[in-house]
């Protein structure tokens, strides 16, 4: 795996490491978008009206049985090749956790500090985006980052589909049996995923309150 | 004022929380709500700021019906306490306090400038203004909670037991300081308690509740001690009442002269005497002995509370705990100014009943 | 090292047939027939189709976890000698007899050929005026290549391509098998070439162009039972040879077109059917 | 769906495997995940080696694992232990958090009230804290489960994969009905299985439900 | 007999939890530890059941070093209720109850009768044995750590903290309870609390501990009231320190006669005058008037508390509270027979006080 991972001919042109992870991290990046964007207001609303919580836990472990490599092959059978397929794919694993992460989060709240909120006189909308979406965020955080690293480690079936992604190389590797490159590729992407996973942490370092931080961290008491 | 007219709340699960309640709030006064758990105080409290609406009756702040007002403009006209102060995790303890400004449109730095304004006046150094609120203590979140209520200046206040979650020390203090601030500020304030004591000493007016919701008696709290309106009254009020009324007397006690003596004078002592420090600061009493004595700390008799001049309670406290049975009068500066006797403040008690002062 | 060469070479013996095929359908559906037609001859038979591409499924004939599964003769001597220069029906057939290793053999190959072939568009074809792999030499370098990824490695892949013809593709793509893949990625000229299989009903139905090899680096291609010696007894041999008689690459063409047909039969079902009217 | 009726026979068969594969990492990894969260609930040093290394195990991406197994485990190519062993760490990384998130949320109060009556360590975990973990713990295998059926058909690609062989097929001859029927297969099947463990979870924690 | 030697507990932070706390618990009796939060109550408490060690000191249960005992069999013959009672969730209040003596190796259908009839004992319906914990009232949750922790039997009960998760009313009735289990079992009792009126209710002896960890003092409740230690206690024990060591106090009072009438007689009243029911219980007072008139309800002047002849803090308060400043005595059937004065329950008390019973 060594000599397949450090041959500086795999790290050049348009095959190359650098490529295959930037397409990686594309793809990466932009699932989690669109998922976020689908599935923060679903879990946001649903935890804060308290309504339709059977219905999240049930969507989720729908969407969580679905096998991506069936979506994969369903979408690309409907709407043929590209990157369509994968971002169906990838949307819809990264939706369950991030959904679920919001939903448990908003519930999770103290009731008390949102009882406090209505009592100051915020709307509903200032009560979820002032109070319990900013409470929340440890556990969205939580939610988005399991996504994260279950799309860096199935981003690979892009590859499946013909498509880029540091899978071209676990699939090729497979197909030519070649386990010096399969592996090489599936050290990447777990390497990547903890590299997202960094950035995220870091993200929610600078985005979390520090008067959410576990007791100890921040101050006394 | 508030007025709450007829007010019914059932809950959907048919549980009749606050039933038929008439009441009246006057402008300017603390009102306490106090009875035991789930006789309806914090729902009849939320009802007040549109919180939880009532099923039947009406309630009217400063005579206009609440229900004709949208909720989130109601709210920010009255300030709310809640039990455990009910903070905000997220922010920090000034931005927490001026929550309610900026929501009313206020910039960002009057806003702040008020917020630390008022930490200072519930007491808090204005340092803590950086902290997050898992960085307090109990009994600051509660001054906090405090503040951030007071933060738009409203004229009403509803507080749901907001001195609960913390020790009996830390209480006082913050009982103190609330009557302090109401002196200054002069709000009308709903304040929910189950503590019959707290209710006393903090209420111009106490509503009794009992359970299922029935408002058992609407009085002052002399009044209610003096005079409870049935047996759940007598019992909730609890014992002690003839003595707790005379925290609410005021009236003259005689002091009487009293024999004091310093550490190592040299004295015949035939009845009880008072020794004190040079400041004239009791230490402690001698008790009659036979013959010439020098006054040394170990003969001393120590306790024995003082009485400052404030209460009749006081008094007859200072007289009963005392082992001379006189009760040391002090004055501000803690020196000796006399003794009371026990027979005295009876006497006290006595007058003040024939002039009416105390009820009935 | 090859990891997989450390398998276990010790299958316990068990008088049943494992049929395994490849991930095409081609594969799975002669893989059928030969189930079929020995298990209606009372020999015990089961099936783990469509197990993956050749440098997977031949470890599993290796090491005992299937008996039986239906090969081509070319490829598979490519696969257990790279070097083998041998191009000729038969003379590949005899290569292959004496290049598998121990334990394994194969039976009677039949006259049904199926090879990997180059294929273009008609537009392709048209605009570079192809016919064969030779006209496409000047232009290997502008195009994009696609095909299988085990493609790029195999002897009788691009290797074979540069070795013979010295074409050298701009790009290659990884597509799957001469699958629904391959074909989508001609259709939208994502590759302007690509492998294909020459009974593949898609050829016909989409008119892509067969580029001719007339330095046959797509050697010969018979279909033949790659089978565990120790499970060919003379029943199987026999049954398993009639077959191999009935079928040439006609019947190939007729069996790819029924499992493409708009219905979807199953592999069991063409397989059923075949061995109906050919009598077995 | 009329695939599956017009092909019981084979749609029964993939199930089973389908069933046989999912079931057996859910139980092994299960098994293995929870000594492993007891020592995470106990020690830091353990949480800080543990978490990360499941975190990290949980992103070598499927089929990588599958096909590298047999080189580590020394089993045939087509065995299933190829395909259960990746499944069963999978399982092992997805549980180890959950076991031990649920088994430090057990109150602090009940398990120094358990210590002060005289439970020994051994006795008290299976007597207390494991029963008070079980919610959480079934939340977490209920997702463990959902997941590892949903993988299996990944194993499709070294020809062991129950639906999933079903959706190489499907795709490989253009066939949306089959992959549309596999489909059906995981999705009914995880749901059933989750709700098996959800009514077993219900069973064994009657108290969950007593709140008032 | 519980044994503090030189007892000090320092936590790995540096934090010293308990001070040199030397201290002996006598058997048969009820200790109260009481002090502020953090002072280390608790510590002390939990290193009897070694639930904690000792940094340094010795801690003998009946004479014997608790080091020399495994954990877990010591445990077992120390019931140990913890504050927020601590119930196993998952288990029915049965089998809560029934844990320690099934860990002690009781079969099943003993153990179980043994805690079907402690539920009992503590007063709570058989029919709760099969509810789940989270199906209790706190109260009644709290009743059952107690029973849990009574099952096997233990001569030594450790209490922390048990009752502060309830309400005043039935924090009041729990530990009447507690009084009446004790006067039947004769255990002997540690009980934890910060609530100095609790301490003074239940502690045959109190230590009251001050912050760091020092013992300040350690005495009865009376000794605590009229002598504390240092200014901490004696800030801490309250103010009302005399009127509440007449709660200690069971001295004669004199009991003098009162002119009664009843609803509906005629009579002409000169002074106060006690109108009563046919049982000869009261019902109000009527004050002095002029001529004769007939006893009705409506002129009847309601209040005052009852004195049944317990202690001199009743007399007072039933003296204190009465309108006529004569206080009712009533028989155990609710009769009055007389009434007390004020001034004789203060010459009462300087009686006490002279043969030495209030100490000091
Ligand atoms: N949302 C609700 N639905 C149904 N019943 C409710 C609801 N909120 C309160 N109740 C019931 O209404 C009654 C009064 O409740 P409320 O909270 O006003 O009592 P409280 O006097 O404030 O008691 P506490 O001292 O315990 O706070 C209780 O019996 C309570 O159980
Ligand atoms: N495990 C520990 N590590 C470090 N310090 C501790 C620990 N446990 C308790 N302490 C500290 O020891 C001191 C005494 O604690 P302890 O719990 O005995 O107090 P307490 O008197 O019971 O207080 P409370 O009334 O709040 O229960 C406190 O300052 C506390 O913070
Ligand atoms: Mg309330
Ligand atoms: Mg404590």
């Amino acid at each position: 795996m060594g000599g397949w991972l450090f041959d500086p001919a795999h790290w050049s042109g348009t095959t190359g490491i650098p490529v295959r992870l930037l397409e990686h991290l594309g793809y990466t990046l932009t699932t989690l978008l669109i998922a976020a964007v689908i599935a923060i207001p679903l879990g946001a609303f649903v935890g804060h009206t308290g309504k339709g919580g059977f219905l999240v836990v049930g969507l989720s472990n729908v969407l969580r049985a679905l096998p991506t490599t069936a979506v994969l092959i369903l979408v690309v059978l409907w709407a043929g090749l590209g990157d369509f397929p994968v971002y169906v794919a990838l949307v819809l694993l990264a939706i369950p956790p991030i959904m679920a992460g919001t939903y448990a989060g908003i519930r999770a709240v103290d009731p008390v500090a949102v009882d406090a909120a209505r009592g100051v006189g915020m709307r509903e909308w200032g009560v979820l985006a002032n109070v319990e979406i900013p409470n929340a965020l440890p556990l969205i955080y939580g939610g988005f980052r399991g996504a994260a690293l279950q799309v860096v480690a199935t981003a690979t079936i892009a590859a499946y589909t013909g498509a880029g992604g540091l899978g071209r190389f676990v699939f090729d590797g497979l197909a030519l049996q070649e386990f010096g490159q399969m592996l090489a590729g599936a050290v990447l992407v777990a390497l990547l995923a903890v590299l997202v996973d960094l950035g995220f942490a870091g993200l929610q370092r600078l985005t979390v309150s520090p008067g959410l931080r576990p007791v100890g961290t921040g101050g006394k008491r | 004022m508030i007025e709450f007219r007829a007010v019914t709340k059932r809950f959907e699960d048919g549980t009749i929380a606050v039933d038929e309640l008439d009441l009246t709030v006057e402008a300017g006064t603390i009102t306490v709500f106090v009875g035991p758990s789930g006789c309806g105080k914090t729902t009849s409290l939320r009802m007040v700021n549109r919180m939880i609406d009532p099923t039947s009756g009406t309630i009217l702040v400063d005579g206009k019906d609440v229900l004709t007002v949208d909720p989130p403009t109601l709210r920010r006209g009255i300030g709310y306490v809640i039990q455990q102060a009910g903070l905000f995790p997220h922010r920090t303890v000034l931005d927490n306090v001026a929550t309610v400004p900026l929501l009313s449109g206020w910039d960002k730095r009057k806003a702040r400038t008020r917020a630390a304004e008022l930490l200072e006046r519930v007491g808090l150094d204005p340092a803590f203004g950086k902290r997050y609120p898992a960085q307090l203590s109990g009994g600051q979140q509660q001054r906090v909670g405090v503040a951030r209520a007071l933060a738009a200046d409203p004229p009403v206040l509803l507080m749901d037991e907001p001195f609960s979650a913390v020790d009996p020390v830390v209480r006082e203090d913050l009982q103190n300081e609330l009557l302090r601030l109401q002196a200054e500020l002069d709000k009308t304030i709903v304040f929910v308690t189950h503590d019959i004591d707290e209710a006393l000493k903090l209420g111009e007016r106490v509503a009794v509740f009992q359970t299922g919701g029935h408002l058992a008696q609407y009085a002052k709290p002399t009044e209610l001690l003096a005079a409870p309106a049935n047996d759940f009254v007598a019992s909730f009020v609890g014992r002690d009442r003839g003595y707790r009324t005379l925290t609410f007397l005021h009236a003259d006690v005689p002091v009487h002269p009293v024999t004091t003596a310093k550490l190592g004078e040299r004295i015949t002592v035939s009845d009880w005497t008072l020794v004190v420090d040079d400041e004239n600061r009791p230490k402690g009493w001698l008790s009659g002995v036979d013959g010439e004595i020098e006054v040394a700390e170990k003969d001393l008799i120590s306790g024995g509370s003082l009485y400052d001049g404030s209460t009749l309670r006081g008094a007859l406290d200072a007289a009963l705990s005392s082992p001379s049975a006189l009760g040391v009068v002090i004055d501000d500066v803690g020196a000796v100014t006399g003794v009371v006797r026990a027979d005295d403040v009876i006497k006290a008690l006595a007058k003040a009943r024939a002039a009416g002062e105390v009820p009935k | 090292g090859d990891p997989l060469t450390g398998g276990n070479n010790n299958p316990a013996p068990t008088d049943t047939i494992v049929v395994g095929s490849a991930n095409f359908p081609e594969s799975t559906v002669l893989a059928e027939i030969y189930a079929q037609a020995l298990a209606a001859k009372g020999v015990k038979v089961s099936k783990k189709l469509n197990i993956g591409n050749r440098e997977l499924y031949f470890k599993g004939v290796q090491d005992g976890s299937i008996d039986l599964i239906p090969e081509y003769s070319g490829v598979l001597l490519k696969h257990v000698n790279k070097e083998a220069p041998e191009v000729g029906s038969e003379e590949v057939y005899a290569a292959l007899k004496k290049a598998l290793p121990q334990g394994l053999t194969v039976l009677d190959k039949s006259a049904a050929e199926d090879k990997d072939a180059v294929v273009v568009t008609k537009q392709i074809a048209a605009q570079y005026s192809l016919k064969s792999i030779d006209d496409l030499v000047p232009y290997c370098k502008e195009l994009v290549f696609g095909g299988p990824p085990e493609f790029q490695n195999r002897p009788d892949g691009l290797p074979g391509l540069k070795a013979k013809y010295n074409c050298e593709f701009k790009e290659f793509k990884s597509l799957d098998v001469g699958g629904p893949l391959t074909v989508a990625g001609l259709k939208d000229n994502t590759v302007q070439a690509a492998d294909l299989f020459t009974t593949d009903s898609a050829i016909k139905a989409n008119e892509f162009v067969v580029l001719e090899d007339p330095k046959n680096v797509f050697a010969a291609q018979n279909v033949l039972p790659l089978i565990n010696e120790k499970k060919a007894s003379q029943q199987v041999r026999d049954t398993l040879n009639a077959i191999s008689k009935k079928i040439d690459t006609k019947t190939l063409l007729d069996l790819n077109q029924k499992l493409a047909s708009p219905d979807k039969p199953e592999p069991e079902k063409v397989a059923k059917e075949w061995l109906a009217s050919a009598g077995i | 769906m009329t695939w599956i009726f017009e092909n019981w026979e084979r749609f029964w068969e993939v199930t089973e495997v389908h069933l046989r594969l999912s079931v057996v990492p859910v139980l092994i990894g299960f098994a293995l995940s929870i000594p492993l969260g007891w020592f995470a609930s106990r020690s830091a040093t353990a949480r800080a080696v543990l978490f990360p290394l499941a975190n990290v195990l949980f992103t070598i991406p499927s089929i990588a694992l599958i096909v590298i197994t047999p080189v580590l485990v020394g089993v045939k190519i087509l065995d299933e232990i190829n395909v259960i062993v990746p499944l069963t760490i999978y399982t092992v990384a997805l549980m180890v958090r959950s076991v031990a998130d649920a088994l430090s949320a057990v109150p602090g109060h009940v398990t120094a009230a358990a210590n002060a009556m005289g439970f020994r360590p051994l006795r008290r975990f299976f007597v207390v804290d494991f029963p008070l973990a079980l919610p959480v713990t079934i939340a977490g295998l209920r997702v463990a489960t959902v997941s590892n059926i949903s993988m299996v058909s990944v194993g499709a690609l070294v020809g062991l994969g129950g639906y999933g062989q079903l959706f190489t097929e499907g795709y490989q001859t253009d066939n949306s009905a089959k992959v549309f029927a596999g489909l059906i297969g995981t999705v009914v099947l995880a749901a059933l299985a989750d709700g098996l463990l959800l009514l077993v979870g219900r069973a064994l924690t009657p108290w969950a439900r007593a709140g008032r």
